[in-house]
């Protein structure tokens, strides 16, 4: 490939439409192209390729051991894929550190929750506003002018994702003492607080009680709506899949094996089958 | 120097508040985090610039503006900007259904809405077609709204931002200065316990002179703090956070959502405060359920010292003598339980308390006073707004609800009803000269619907319950329900009774429990129960209740006059009264009536002596959807005391 | 060959006796380090406080004979009779599987589950108790060790190596007392490894290092296995502070030794025992080297730092160690 | 039982976020600040000033140094000994180098070094993490050590090797050389101390100390979230390492007056700063104090109990105190792994819900 040409994608013929509930959805986002990603001799993603368009929700599903998160590193910059192409905004995304990814707009949730346990909610929050967080460490040490000023500005921003996702009363909590549920909307909030513009759910609703699931699904919505941040997921509840995304990319070992709306996918063949566990021949 | 001749509305006490203190602080509100403030003068500004954008909107002198949302600065705002703009405000409470909003917005005619969030805009969108007047809606929170038609409805900073941008200032001073001391203030519902609600219509005269009058008894400060946490429908905050507020320039504090309220009341420490007793009640359970955790030592320590307050508290309160030992043991006291127990719960700083609605439990009212919290009785209605009698400072008791207020004249008639007549008395109900008629008198006396006598000793009132409750029993002696049912509250276990024995021979009862007290017992005692109705008729439960209804019965048994009301038989209810029942009203008083017609099959075999009973009863779910329960309650016998036992 | 050369390979020979000797007291870290993944920092004290238990108890000293005499006012030192070196070497065992029951017991049984540098951090707090333990039961003065060990340097070898020089060339110089306790760590690696191969405690010992649940659901008792670890590195202990006090006399300074196993540890990864091995004879032939040619332009005594600047350069570029498996992270 | 809350209620950020956010604690903070600097040098002596305060004073930076490391970004030092050597060498150096410049910004220019120091053997824990990084550190403690004591340079060529501090004056008052008073020392150090509890306060409350929280609690997720481990680690490494340096030009200059290397900074220093820390609590500035104070008085109240109540010989006593020192860690492992900071922050807790239990 060539990495000077320009971005001429396929997708960039996609023409901005609007859904039925009135969100906007416009050209691709996030492209990957071809991607492949072994460990070793395990080949956990063969020859992939999916975009995520401006403003959807994108929802990546599939069995156990499919490499749903392994995709999710991808993008995340986590794993750096051995073969194929990421590319984002419309650019070609060279070999980047994950830091640098989050840098870029990529947020993330992580399956097992990944909090700072020895922190409080607020500092967990905070810490995804450490991105536009830039005085430097004399002022910082003497904590005058500009060290307390933006500590004060993205508490505001923090406050206020704090009241959008509700949890107030859990502020400064440490969050090794919440339970599962609130863990992962703190989780949320953390990657919220750092105002992405293409967020990554990595089974955003495991392990969550039908109350907490329909909580989640709201959040998941009125971020999309309100913020318009482009989401892409993985789920196993197929019900809260449909309900929520707005395209769905099936995988099943390491492969690509659907791709499309979430009736489309529904009555895919293909998909059945991995799902019915039809053995592959 | 202005005073109540010249301060004829709630918008020129704001007007006044703002040149005497611009930069005090009038209003805060825990959001994001803090406590968000705002001075008299922004308060203005807020104020002017919703007032402004509602006559933009195109609201007219004289159109009915309805407020419903929980407790924030901006609602305070709302009721004063529709007055500005020459509008009447009515708060609706929050928590009404879709069809008791519809019945207030259709009774008024409101012709704006101003909700505090997407909730209050559904209930009102799903009741829209039927209210005809209706034009506009202005929600606080957008939260959600995104979505919506944005046709007949307008984010309230827009309509701010309207009035700041092309809102008529000339017009706006206009409306204002036509705002006369008989021009109406407010009107309020009342929750209406038997009928439909009543538009209560209140002068500025009326509210302004009762909050001068009641600032001056209790000499309220522009130095106090209150946490307005009650609805805004009810006359109370309307006259605490409204009234009161606004005259003597305190500041009103809004807590941040209402599961917060606690944490909230003891960050501000208010130094006036307001609670029904359901209130105290609940705080004085969570208080016995915490200690039950402590350590041995903690809780040897606590009850010794509450035996303590419990003696001298009172009386030192009053400013009465004690002696030294007992003085020394209190200041122990002061020092390891009472200051840090009143600090935890948000009580330390109040100056003036008060608690009003219902008849309070003697013990719970004690407890609080022994404490040294200046907890007094006071005796209202709406009509009336709020004050009919009050106690002073040091002459407080847990039996009475005090002297006349400032400007009240009482009366009783034969039947022992109480009569009042004041400057507060309400202007009329609503389109509805009828009620109005049969309520206040031509020469202004008004009938409160309660029974009592004034004591001739120290001139204080003392109510024994509603008229129409107050009965006889088959044997003519006296019937007190409520007085029982009180009694019965005060453990923590219980949260709710109904007592039955009009016309009978002898007196029996509904008990509910409460799930929070008995829900920790059960936990420490390794109680297994799958739902509040096996929890509920868990035989050592009910042996529990048993052995509280006995107490009752016994010191109730002490009252030669009221000893025929001993509890003889009694069950548990395998169901909490509900408001969306109908069971009790929204502001938990119980309708003895409705409960009475409803668990009808109950009440028969309490009184046919069957030891069981298998009944089924409608349930509303929270979501409105309706239901059925079935259960079978067991009905118990109680220790009653022989009147000729007690009279030996 | 010339001299120089000759020199050299003298001076790789003794690296190789003292890597074997490292080798042994890493040895000692590894078997806890994998059945436990507890990271021993005691294992230096623990060679001191046997090598100074197995001299009090040959020279029939009586324990906490100084404690005892200031709080009662008596002058007892001895019970007056000596203790042959095997029986003494059989009763110290008993001693360190004691102390390794105890360590289980009193510590690592409430520390189940806590991250390994806590678990570190407790092993550097018994290492301070044994050494005041050893001190306060024992006495703090130099002790030597005499086992009837061979000592000096090898004149057989010295004899028919001097014929590979030239005039310069006097012969190997080699310690007899290293030869012999090379071959001992040998002999006992060895032993350790049949032990894990073909005894059923050893075989239980590598399934809970392999993986715990599934242990413990084949009915292995970890408890068991911990002592059985603990209680080997005991024995471990006590050969190396045999060795290392024959020598240099039973002291302080023999703790520190732990402290050079440390390097061994990260060259050769932290759970094999054949790293253990390799990378012990790597630092010692790597520092012993280092001393003899660059040492000298550098003002000498390299041996304290050079192992560490090593390892630490080592693992720069390969941070698994040696023979250890490449990490893949996952979140 | 102490606390009043009520009313005590914060309307800005800043006084969410300040220090001390409730009063009682704040006006107690202002006077132990007010005993320390007004009273304190008036009656103190050269005996509590040698034997505990100023041990106390100087170890609790160390101490501060080292927790920045080890409790906020979680890289375990077994190197302080050595960092503190770098500071007294560069102190010494400075001193004699400048005789003209006052010492006070010596010891802050020996921090600086020993910053940069400890930033370059910070490097390798971009790769290395967990106790290989602890062991890794050994390294510094031994490749340090010895480079001071073969490089004649630092010690000035002096014939014993080691170096010992010329007379200094801050205001006209000698704080360093043979003709030192007490309260002035004192009084060095407690500046010094309160600067440094400060400044670490201030870099662990802000955007660099949650960079260092995540990377201590979750350094995958700290990089994915956008932290650049880097330079998070390397400036825990500089920081920790500036306080550490502060710390051993203190012990030197002003304390000691004259150092060997090996003897001094050597690896039971560095044990010893960690003790501290581990006791005192990690991830705590309070708790860095507590340790401090915990380990500078134990050995005293043990000499106290043991040589002059009961008469037993120094050398017994001193093995007791390295079992008890022991005991300690294991027992604070076990029962409260977040140390002395965490039984008062419980503590704490219970007075202000006092007398609820929870």
């Amino acid at each position: 490939m060539n990495e000077t040409a320009t971005p001429q994608m396929q997708d960039q013929t996609l023409e901005d439409y609007t859904t039925a509930d009135g969100r906007k959805i416009g050209g691709v986002m996030m492209d990957l192209k071809s991607i492949t990603l072994r460990f070793g001799g395990l080949i956990a993603i063969n020859d992939i390729s999916f975009n995520i368009r401006q403003g959807e929700i994108r929802a990546i599903i599939g069995p156990n051991g499919a490499g749903k998160s392994s995709m999710l590193n991808v993008i995340s910059g986590f794993y750096q894929p051995q073969e194929g192409e990421v590319w984002f905004m419309g650019k070609k995304r060279p070999t980047m550190r994950p830091y640098k990814v989050a840098r870029q707009g990529i947020a993330r949730t992580f399956q097992n929750i990944a909090l700072f346990e020895g922190m409080t909610v607020l500092d967990n929050i905070m810490t995804g506003r450490l991105n536009f967080m830039k005085t430097g460490w004399v002022a910082q040490s003497i904590w005058l002018g500009s060290a307390k000023k933006e500590e004060t500005i993205n508490r505001q921003k923090v406050e206020e994702i704090i009241d959008f996702l509700e949890i107030q009363t859990i502020r400064k909590t440490p969050v090794g003492r919440l339970p599962y549920g609130l863990k992962k909307r703190v989780e949320l909030a953390r990657a919220l607080a750092a105002e992405p513009n293409l967020l990554l759910l990595d089974e955003p609703m495991a392990g969550m009680n039908v109350e907490e699931k329909e909580d989640m699904s709201r959040f998941i919505l009125d971020v999309n709506d309100e913020f318009g941040t482009t989401i892409a997921l993985i789920e196993h509840d197929m019900g809260v899949v449909m309900d929520l995304s707005d395209r769905v990319v099936v995988m099943d070992y390491g492969k690509k094996i659907g791709d499309g709306t979430p009736d489309e996918v529904r009555n895919n063949q293909e998909v059945i089958e991995a799902y019915l566990g039809v053995s592959h021949d | 120097m202005t005073d109540s001749n010249t301060a004829v509305s709630l918008p020129t006490l704001l007007a006044r508040n703002v040149q005497r203190r611009a930069k005090a602080i009038a209003y805060r509100e825990k959001e994001y985090g803090i406590w968000q403030t705002w001075t008299w003068f922004e308060a203005q500004q807020e104020v002017d610039a919703l007032a402004k954008g509602l006559i933009a909107l195109g609201a007219n002198r004289g159109d009915y503006v309805a407020i419903i949302g929980r407790n924030r600065p901006a609602m305070y705002w709302a009721g004063i900007a529709s007055q500005k703009a020459g509008c009447i405000p009515v708060p609706l409470y929050q928590d009404a259904s879709a069809e008791e909003l519809a019945y207030a917005l259709d009774h008024c005619g409101a012709r704006f809405v101003i909700a505090g969030d997407q909730e209050q805009v559904d209930k009102v969108a799903d009741v829209s077609d039927e209210l005809s007047n209706l034009e506009h809606v202005i929600y606080l929170d957008g939260r959600g709204l995104r979505k919506y038609d944005h046709e007949q409805m307008t984010a309230y900073i827009d309509v701010q931002k309207l009035g700041r941008e092309q809102g008529d200032d000339d017009e706006l001073a206009q409306r204002t200065a036509e705002l006369t001391a008989q021009s109406t203030c407010v009107i309020l519902y009342t929750s209406g316990t038997t009928s439909r609600p009543k538009g209560v219509v209140l002068s500025n005269h009326n509210v302004i002179e009762t909050a001068k009058n009641s600032c001056e008894f209790d000499k309220l400060t522009h130095k106090e703090e209150i946490l307005a946490y009650l609805p805004m429908a009810w006359v109370g905050d309307y006259i605490f956070s409204m009234g009161q507020a606004l005259w003597a320039g305190f500041c009103v504090n809004c807590p941040e959502s209402p599961d917060t309220m606690q944490s909230d009341l003891r960050e501000i420490g208010p130094t006036y405060f307001f609670a029904p007793p359901q209130v105290f009640e609940s705080q004085l359970t969570s208080v016995m359920i915490r200690m039950e955790d402590a350590s041995k030592f903690k809780k040897r320590m606590f009850d010794h010292f509450m035996k303590v307050a419990k003696r001298v508290g009172p009386t030192l309160l009053d400013g009465g003598k004690v002696g030294f030992k007992d003085k020394l043991s209190y200041q122990l006291g002061k020092l390891m339980v009472y200051e840090p127990l009143k600090d935890t719960l948000g009580l330390r700083r109040i100056r003036v308390g008060y608690t009003a609605g219902e008849a309070i439990g003697p013990e719970l009212f004690e407890f609080y006073r022994s404490l040294g919290i200046n907890l007094k009785q006071l005796y209202g209605q709406t009509e009336a707004t709020v004050f009919i009698t009050q106690q002073k400072d040091g002459a407080v008791r847990a039996d009475t609800v005090g002297i006349p207020s400032p400007g009240v004249e009482l009366k009783i008639d034969d039947n022992g009803e109480v009569f009042y007549r004041s400057p507060g008395v309400f202007v009329e109900y609503y389109k509805n000269a009828e009620s109005t008629a049969s309520t206040k008198a031509q020469d202004g006396w008004v009938a409160t619907g309660d029974a009592g006598f004034i004591e001739e000793d120290t001139g204080q009132l003392r109510i024994i319950d509603r008229v129409k409750d107050v009965g006889k029993m088959a044997d003519n002696s006296l019937f007190a329900p409520k007085y029982v049912e009180n009694k019965l509250k005060f453990y923590p276990d219980i949260l709710e009774s109904v007592v039955f024995g009009a016309e009978r021979d002898k007196c029996c009862a509904f008990i509910n429990i409460d799930l929070t007290s008995v829900g920790n017992w059960a936990e420490r005692n390794n109680v297994a129960y799958a739902s509040y109705q096996e929890l509920s008729q868990h035989p050592e439960v009910l042996n529990i209740i048993g052995r509280h209804v006995s107490e009752v019965n016994t010191s109730i048994a002490e009252d030669e006059m009221l000893a025929g009301c001993q509890i003889h038989r009694f069950l548990v209810l395998h169901k909490e009264l509900d408001a969306d029942d109908g069971e009790i009203t929204r502001t938990r008083k119980v309708r003895r009536g409705v409960i009475a017609e409803k668990f009808k099959d109950l009440v028969d075999a309490l009184y046919d002596g069957s030891s069981s009973i298998y009944t089924e009863t409608e349930v509303t779910y929270e979501d409105g959807r309706k239901g059925k329960i079935t259960a079978t309650l067991e009905i118990r016998d109680a220790t009653v005391i022989s009147r000729e036992a007690s009279a030996a | 060959m010339s001299a120089d050369f000759l020199y050299g390979i003298e001076v790789i020979l003794n690296g190789l006796m003292a890597g074997v000797m490292y080798a042994l007291v890493a040895l000692g870290f590894v078997l806890i380090f994998k059945a436990s993944g507890i990271f021993n920092f005691a294992q230096g004290v623990m060679a001191l406080f046997a090598a100074l238990t197995l001299v009090g108890i040959m020279e029939g000293q009586i324990p906490f004979s100084h404690l005892i005499n200031e709080i009662f006012g008596t002058k007892i030192h001895n019970f007056g009779w000596e203790v042959p070196a095997l029986l003494a070497i059989a009763l110290t065992l008993l001693v360190m599987v004691a102390f390794a029951w105890a360590v289980q017991q009193f510590l690592f049984k409430h520390l189940v589950g806590q991250e390994p540098i806590i678990l570190f951090m407790a092993t550097i707090g018994l290492a301070y108790f044994l050494e005041g333990m050893g001190d306060l039961m024992w006495g703090s003065n130099i002790k030597t060790l005499d086992l009837g060990l061979p000592q000096g340097g090898s004149r057989v070898i010295e004899e028919l190596s001097a014929n590979l020089g030239g005039d310069d060339f006097y012969g190997f110089f080699i310690d007899k007392l290293d030869m012999v306790a090379s071959v001992v760590a040998i002999i006992l690696v060895l032993a350790l490894i049949a032990f894990s191969q073909y005894t059923k405690h050893g075989r239980a010992m590598r399934a809970v290092a392999d993986d715990h649940q599934a242990a413990l659901s084949v009915g292995i008792s970890l408890n068991f296995i911990w002592v059985l670890v603990w209680s080997l590195a005991g024995l471990v202990a006590l050969v190396a502070g045999v060795m290392w006090g024959a020598k240099s006399g039973v002291q302080f300074s023999l703790s520190l030794i732990a402290l050079k196993a440390l390097p061994v540890l990260m060259l050769g990864g932290f759970t094999s025992i054949p790293g253990a091995i390799v990378g012990g004879l790597i630092i010692g032939v790597g520092e012993k080297l280092f001393e003899y040619t660059v040492g000298p332009m550098i003002g000498g005594a390299t041996e304290n730092w050079f192992a560490y600047v090593l390892a630490l350069l080592f693992l720069v570029f390969r941070p698994q160690g040696l023979f250890g498996e490449k990490i893949i992270e996952r979140v | 039982m102490f606390y009043r809350e009520a009313g005590d209620f914060k309307t800005s950020y800043a006084a969410d976020n300040q220090t001390f956010p409730i009063a009682f604690d704040r006006y107690r903070y202002w006077v132990v600040l007010a005993i320390a600097f007004l009273v304190m040098p008036f009656i103190i002596n050269d005996y509590w000033a040698n034997a505990l305060l100023i041990p106390f004073l100087i170890y609790a930076i160390a101490a501060i140094g080292l927790n920045i490391l080890t409790g906020y970004c979680g890289q375990v030092s077994l190197g302080t000994g050595a960092f503190m050597a770098v500071g007294a060498y560069s102190c010494y150096k400075l001193m004699t180098a400048f005789p003209d410049v006052s010492i006070l910004i010596h010891v802050v220019l020996a921090g600086g070094i020993t910053a940069m120091v400890g930033a370059a053997f910070g490097l390798p824990s971009l790769r290395i993490k967990g106790f290989y990084l602890a062991v890794a550190t050994l390294a510094a403690q031994f490749f340090l050590v010895w480079l001071f004591n073969k490089v004649p340079w630092f010690y000035n060529n002096s014939a014993s090797g080691q170096i010992s501090a010329p007379e200094r004056f801050v205001f006209g008052v000698p704080v360093t050389g043979a003709n030192t008073d007490a309260w002035a020392v004192y009084l060095v150090c407690l500046v010094f101390v309160t600067g440094s509890a400060i400044i670490a306060r201030n870099m662990t409350r802000g955007s660099m100390g949650r960079k260092w929280m995540a990377i201590r609690d979750m350094d995958i997720a700290a990089e994915i979230i956008g932290v650049n481990p880097l330079r998070a680690k390397l400036s825990a490494f500089a920081v920790s390492s500036f306080f550490v340096g502060i710390s051993g030009a203190l012990f030197f200059s002003v304390y000691l007056g004259a150092v060997e290397v090996g003897e001094v900074f050597g690896i039971n220093k560095s044990f010893l700063v960690l003790f501290m820390v581990i006791i005192g609590g990690l991830g705590s500035i309070f708790g860095s104090f507590a340790g401090a104070a915990f380990i500078v008085c134990l050995p005293v109240v043990l000499k106290l109990i043991g040589v002059d109540l009961f008469g037993w010989p120094p050398d017994l006593v001193a093995h007791f105190n390295l079992i008890i020192v022991g005991l300690l860690i294991m027992f604070f492992l076990i029962k409260e792994p977040h140390g002395l900071a965490q039984l008062w922050r419980v503590a704490k807790e219970k007075l202000r819900l006092w007398p609820f239990p929870h």
